[in-house]
């Protein structure tokens, strides 16, 4: 009966969500640590989407496929070097090191190929034809959903036996949190890329052209920009540090080789963009590492089963109210 | 000699013609303006002339060169540099990276740093923000600053397309002073301006467009005396 | 560090089952010496019964020409794994009838379900609609079978379902729903006992994904622990990380973890769960037992306990052979119980019954011996013999540890 | 003659959805009807045409195939009127097929606390009604939004009405509803018409709603407010200014397509007699758009055949079904670099009636650069 329905609300209302606000400040710092980790993923991801919405303001949607080739890329790497599937690798440090920058390359490589391919293949002749900017974004959706099902097929819809080369253990503590040596690397590496991308689009003439691009693409060309080429080259820039995110990920997450492995952290990583201030570099910088704590300390007060939904919300949120961001939109306005 | 020639060059937006065969050239060292009505057609040939606009038909050379298929960056490379209607300076960069884009296709550092020497002693203000954000001069010193840029190409040919649009009158004299001074050190001019009385008595040459295509050319005196063009461009103030 | 608290547990709990063998299999069991997962410390694997009742019968079986049987489940959806291990068990068991009994030639139709609910009623109603089939093994998941219980209540058809363990499912009056395994209210109960009784675990935090699986084994597992369950975590399908929920555990400090769900959430939480040095117990359900998760977890996978209402395989002899040989793998998880469920149906085939009202009416009568347990349902279609196993991760290898319910 | 010889002299430049367009277009009323009817009898006969190659078994029970393509149909042309009359990309379509699906379980299902024994008909309006409702508080919020930024937004709130039903209790995540009621009504044998397994009643009731549903849509685009989303679809700042309420069009058809979603769904969760969580992704949601983008959006014909195509051709072809999002994924990347239009565009119509309807709405001419039903004003965000 309709008259249930109060009964029905009230009764949900002490179930299905609390604020355990104890708990998030109990595991205030734990979170923080993690998050951080975890959101220098989501901001190397972003990068790619907010460089190539900047220059062509598409949000490539296949960009989380770009991402989990790059991971294939590093898995296969392993695999190629010797490493067994199913254990954790007992190799000596120095060579470890060499493994895993050899797998960064060809990761990078692997994400700056299918990228650049997505480019020529499906985004330049639209352009060409002069397309209106949904068409770009539904052969985005297209483009993404022929990789995945390529990869299910070529290899199937089980996740790749985990690979792993270095195990996991407490370095140090911060704030009574231990970090662990992965935990490290990984955020140390992504922030040093960034700061490399950064310096790359601030401080060099390409960078420049790039830029120009963004906020002025006939203006640019009056300046001698060649603007294929600098489309092309963020396309390749996004996609090498998605190819890099990708051997971070596998590395905290040796479990995540899998044909769908990039759509929820695409989507996050987007979101993560669009917070910071999508077409903004600095932005998707900012709003990885933000999003990565937030999720956290929302499933912390809310309860695992809301972490999703947190990341959600943040997107809907800032796109109603502050659609430029915390740094403002494209490459340009934003005073960088 | 001729730096630039458009002959019986058509344009079209989708299904609209633009330009209608139009034909005109400019010589070597010339100030050649472009006087019409909105919709005239002058911002479609300026950017039909840089690239950014496909002809449908007709040819254009430079420098004896057919460059009427030439990609857009690269007649930047052979010397046409146009500084757009609106100014169109990039909000996001510093006057100093603004000017950088400017030589964007130059590899000669030595002219470059002298060229930055000229811009600085022609434009003053621009020096003392060097650093300040495009977006947020006031719009003279973004035309300054638009000029300015447009010089750092060295080009062999300038389109301007509209210095003085918004500006307040001092500035429209400064700005048309300069322009005769960039004139005078050797770079080739073509000028569309709303401000015909001040384009005219500037100008070496004159055409007038009307719907696309051409309808009278003169020397820029000639037609400054012409009642009819008086009473059509001159206006009342 | 943490490895060898989880070892010393071991070595408790392995102690602890020498002295509980003895009384699991009553008198008709003998340590299977050589075979190939044998471990001196665990519980040895039953021996087939010697009266098992086996497909291939006597080889009397007397029956008109055309009659089939069907296998409705996943083949090559998503969890396609555990679907074509209980297809495959399917598959031998027809196979070893129709070499055995000359007189009785059984087709077996299969329909792949993708292991969906809206595309199961589709392929439900062809089969249905295909008046040969006599009987069926499926739906292995408990989502489809909710959905398409209705439609074989309505049509009188028999199902035997050999890994749908949602205990709701033979409480909606479908007379023809039979379950050939326990179900979560067994399991539930009886792992719960396990990490107190066994393990001597006074603290558990208690972590469930978002299946219907998840939710209803924990919520089971929950109320038999009462009041040592010290935290409650929920995770998503396809989530990969859970630095949080891990926080959430390592600040509880439980002695034991029982995580309720499958094992592609499993491994990356196992290794997460033990990456930080945490001492606990993890202890994981039949979802989980999979060799997927022993190499997926990386390493954190050992020692883990694995409950499962299903019976060692290993013990089988000639089914282990003989699956092994057909489907180039070893058995998995309920291909032995893939094979008893069809075991049932071909039987009441070999009777020369050629109606589904009869063959649904012998299937509930049935009364005899399988290879994994006794076969006599209830009137809900609930076995009322229930093994329930615990399995442990060493060396890589699951190995049977006893039977605990 | 005069004319024939016309049409047969430009044949060769005149796209073939316009040939057919054109060739109906001239034909009387009489002629139209005479086509209409038979085509009609012919679709309610479907079943009956259960024989090689238009069936689909032995794989799958061919009236249940029509049935769900049918469904997929309904699906299709609501979302067409959101994305191909008003130009609204909609990527959480499926939350307003959830929530009606969603009603029906709650309403008709003896899991729900909400149960009791309503009306059939009265749940298929307090789902549309409820949907309508949803599609008020999704879209006031967000249809201020352009673009893609529109359709990154619905894509999230798609996936917090599944999240929802994930983690409130009351809609019992993957657990799902169970033996939901079905629509009355007994054979002359007291036997019911509405069986979960019979497929034909619910093909034709279906369809008759396609029919219902087509010629309300068809109705509302002739008026003043289809109007309006052409002109909003077109130029939406042009339309502002020119004082149509854009907003307030724009809300209208997300309402609309929300309570054509909501209906199928409704009809979805009766045929099953199921609801649960595991349906409503995002992938279902872009199936569904891709159902609209593939026959053309804008254009009823074209996103009916759009549907069939993804609907049917899974069901019939059981070996492909794991290729079909592979073979869709291709197929959109192609048909929009050869094709943005859909395969018939909604184009050609708007040269004709729909450019007159943008000339007395925004008293200028369309802007002839107009190559797809989709275009966008080039801008992220609106007010």
């Amino acid at each position: 009966m309709i008259g249930n329905l109060p009964t029905v609300l009230a009764q949900g209302g002490v179930d299905w969500i609390s604020f355990d606000i104890g708990r998030l400040v109990d595991q205030f710092w734990y979170n923080t640590v993690n998050g951080l980790a975890y959101g220098s993923i989501y901001s190397l991801v972003a990068v790619g989407y907010t460089l190539v919405y900047g220059v062509l303001k598409l949000i490539n949607f296949a960009h989380s496929e770009v991402f989990i080739v790059g991971a294939f890329g590093a898995y296969f790497t392993f695999q190629f070097l010797g490493y067994e599937s199913g254990g954790i690798a007992q190799a000596p440090l120095v060579e470890t090191i060499v493994n895993l920058i050899l797998a960064l390359a060809v990761a990078m490589i692997c994400s700056g190929l299918v990228a650049l391919t997505l480019e020529r293949v499906a985004y330049r002749p639209l352009r060409r034809k002069k397309a209106p900017r949904l068409v770009f974004l539904i052969t985005a959706v297209g483009a993404s959903f022929a990789i995945q099902q390529a990869i299910m097929l070529w290899r199937n819809p089980n996740p790749e036996l985990a690979i792993q080369l270095i195990a996991p253990r407490p370095l140090f503590e911060v704030f009574g949190v231990s970090v662990t040596n992965i935990q490290l690397t990984v955020f140390l590496a992504a922030l040093v890329l960034l700061l490399i991308a950064d310096s790359f689009i601030n401080r060099t003439r390409l960078g420049r052209g790039i830029r120009a691009v963004a906020q002025d693409p006939d203006t640019a060309t009056l300046m001698g920009v060649n603007k294929e080429r600098v489309i092309m080259l963020t396309f390749i820039i996004g996609g090498l540090l998605a190819g890099a995110a990708a051997l971070f990920y596998i590395m905290q997450i040796p479990q995540g080789v899998v044909y769908n492995g990039g759509f929820l952290l695409g989507i996050k990583a987007f979101t993560a963009a669009v917070l910071g201030g999508i077409g903004n570099l600095r932005g998707a910088l900012l709003g990885g590492f933000l999003l990565g704590v937030f999720e956290n300390y929302g499933q912390s007060l809310l309860g695992g089963q809301w972490r999703d939904v947190v990341a959600f919300v943040v997107l809907i949120v800032i796109l109603m109210f502050r659609p430029t961001g915390i740094l403002g939109e494209s490459l340009g306005k934003a005073r960088v | 000699m001729t730096l630039l020639e458009i002959s019986d060059v058509s344009v079209h937006y989708g299904r609209i013609r633009a330009l209608s065969g139009l034909s005109l050239t400019v010589e070597e060292g010339e100030v050649v303006t472009l006087i019409g009505a909105n919709g005239a057609g002058k911002t479609t040939t300026m950017r039909t002339v840089s690239g950014l606009l496909p002809v449908t038909s007709g040819s254009i050379t430079f420098e004896g060169d057919d460059i009427t298929r030439l990609r857009a960056d690269l007649r930047v490379v052979r010397g046409i540099c146009q500084s757009p209607e609106g100014r169109a300076i990039f909000p996001g960069m510093t006057v100093q990276e603004n000017l950088d884009m400017g030589c964007y296709t130059r590899k000669d550092r030595a002219a470059i740093a002298e060229d930055y020497e000229r811009v600085f002693s022609l434009f003053p203000r621009l020096e003392e923000r060097r650093t300040q954000v495009g977006g947020t001069m006031s719009g003279g010193e973004q035309q300054m600053l638009a000029l300015g840029r447009a010089l750092m190409a060295r080009p062999r040919l300038l389109l301007l397309d509209e210095p003085s649009m918004g500006l307040a009158p001092q500035f429209i004299q400064q700005i048309f002073r300069i322009i005769t001074e960039i004139n005078e050190q050797g770079t080739t001019v073509l000028l569309v301006e709303q401000n015909a009385q001040q384009a005219l008595s500037r100008a070496h040459r004159a055409y007038i467009l009307d719907a696309g295509e051409i309808t009278r050319t003169g020397t820029g005196a000639e037609l400054l005396a012409d009642p009819s063009i008086k009473d059509a461009y001159l206006g009342v103030g | 560090m943490s490895k060898n608290g989880r070892l010393r547990i071991l070595a408790v709990a392995a102690t602890a089952s020498l002295t509980l063998a003895g009384c699991a299999q009553g008198g008709n069991e003998e340590p299977a010496e050589g075979g190939a997962a044998t471990n001196d410390s665990a519980a040895a694997a039953p021996d087939a019964p010697t009266d098992a009742v086996l497909p291939a019968g006597d080889g009397t079986g007397e029956c008109e020409d055309g009659v089939s049987i069907a296998y409705i489940g996943t083949i090559a959806g998503q969890n396609a794994a555990l679907g074509v291990a209980i297809l495959n068990g399917v598959r031998l068991a027809v196979e070893e009838h129709n070499e055995a009994n000359a007189g009785c030639q059984v087709t077996l139709k299969e329909f792949d379900t993708e292991g969906s609910p809206d595309r199961a009623s589709g392929v439900v109603t062809q089969a249905i609609n295909d008046d040969s089939i006599l009987g069926v093994v499926g739906l292995p998941f408990s989502g489809e079978s909710d959905a398409a219980g209705q439609s074989f209540h309505e049509a009188g058809l028999v199902t035997i379902s050999p890994s749908a363990t949602d205990p709701a499912l033979s409480q909606n009056g479908w007379d023809t729903f039979f379950r050939g395994l326990g179900n979560d209210a067994q399991q539930g109960p009886a792992a719960a006992t396990f990490i107190g009784e066994d393990l001597g675990a006074e603290s558990v935090c208690v972590v469930n994904d978002d299946s219907s699986y998840g939710i209803g084994l924990a919520r089971e597992v929950r109320e038999a622990l009462g009041d040592a369950v010290v935290c409650t975590e929920e995770v998503k399908t396809n989530q990969r990380e859970f630095s949080a929920v891990v926080g959430t555990i390592e600040a509880s400090g439980p002695d034991a973890v029982f995580y309720a769900g499958y094992y592609t959430e499993a491994a990356p939480f196992a290794q997460q769960l033990f990456a930080r040095g945490l001492q606990t117990t993890l202890v994981a359900p039949d979802g989980v037992r999979d060799d997927q998760f022993v190499q997926n977890a990386v390493g954190a996978a050992e020692g883990v306990y694995l409950t499962c209402p299903c019976v060692p395989a290993d013990g089988f002899g000639d089914f282990f052979d003989a699956f092994t040989e057909l489907a180039g793998t070893e058995p998995s998880t309920y291909s032995a119980e893939g094979y008893d469920a069809t075991t049932v149906l071909l039987r009441a085939l070999d009777e020369g019954l050629s109606t589904r009202e009869e063959v649904l009416e012998y299937v509930r009568d049935y009364d005899a011996p399988g290879l994994t347990k006794h076969f006599k349902w209830d009137e809900d279609g609930e076995l009322t013999d229930t093994p329930v196993w615990v399995y442990q991760v060493e060396d890589g290898e699951i190995v049977r540890d006893r039977e605990i319910g | 003659m005069s004319a024939h010889h016309f049409r047969s002299g430009t044949a060769t430049k005149v796209p073939f959805g316009q040939r057919i367009r054109d060739w109906w277009n001239g034909l009387s009323r009489f002629h139209q009807w005479a086509i209409i009817i038979p085509v009609v009898v012919l679709v309610y006969l479907m079943p009956f045409l259960n024989f090689f190659p238009i069936t689909t078994e032995p794989g799958t029970d061919f009236e249940l195939a029509l049935f769900n393509t049918a469904r997929i149909v309904l699906i299709a042309i609501g979302l067409n009127v959101v994305v191909g009359q008003a130009g609204l990309l909609d990527l959480g379509y499926v939350g307003f097929f959830a929530i009606g699906a969603y009603v029906a379980a709650l309403m008709t299902s003896r899991d729900s606390a909400l149960y009791a024994e309503y009306p059939w008909l009265l749940v298929v309006v307090v789902g549309i009604a409820v949907t309508m409702v949803s599609g008020v508080i999704i879209g006031t919020p967000t249809l201020r939004l352009r673009g893609d930024y529109l359709a990154i937004v619905t894509l999230g709130f798609g996936e917090i009405v599944r999240l929802l039903a994930d983690n409130i209790p009351a809609l019992r995540g993957n657990v799902g509803f169970r033996n939901l009621e079905r629509p009355p009504g007994e054979w002359s044998d007291g036997t019911r018409i509405f069986t979960q397994g019979d497929g034909i009643p619910w093909y034709w009731l279906t369809v008759t709603a396609i029919i219902a549903v087509l010629i309300l849509v068809g109705n509302l685009e002739r008026s003043r407010v289809g109007r309006a989303w052409v002109a909003i679809r077109e130029d939406e700042d042009a339309a502002e200014i020119m004082g149509v309420p854009t907003f307030r069009f724009k809300v209208w058809a997300f309402v609309i397509g929300a309570a054509i979603g909501g209906l199928s769904g409704v009809l979805y969760a009766g045929q099953l007699g199921f609801v649960n969580n595991a349906r409503f992704d995002v992938v279902t949601s872009v199936l569904f758009l891709a159902a609209v983008i593939l026959g053309g959006s804008g254009n009823k014909v074209g996103v009916i055949l759009g549907a069939i195509v993804i609907a049917y051709t899974p069901e019939r072809f059981q070996v492909v079904s794991e290729y079909r999002y592979l073979i869709f994924g291709l197929a959109l990347i192609v048909l929009m670099i050869f094709r943005p239009q859909g395969l018939l565009g909604a184009r050609q119509r708007l040269l004709a009636r729909g450019r007159q309807a943008y000339k007395r709405l925004v008293g200028k001419p369309e802007p002839v650069s107009t190559e797809s039903p989709m275009k966008d004003s080039g801008k992220g965000t609106g007010a």
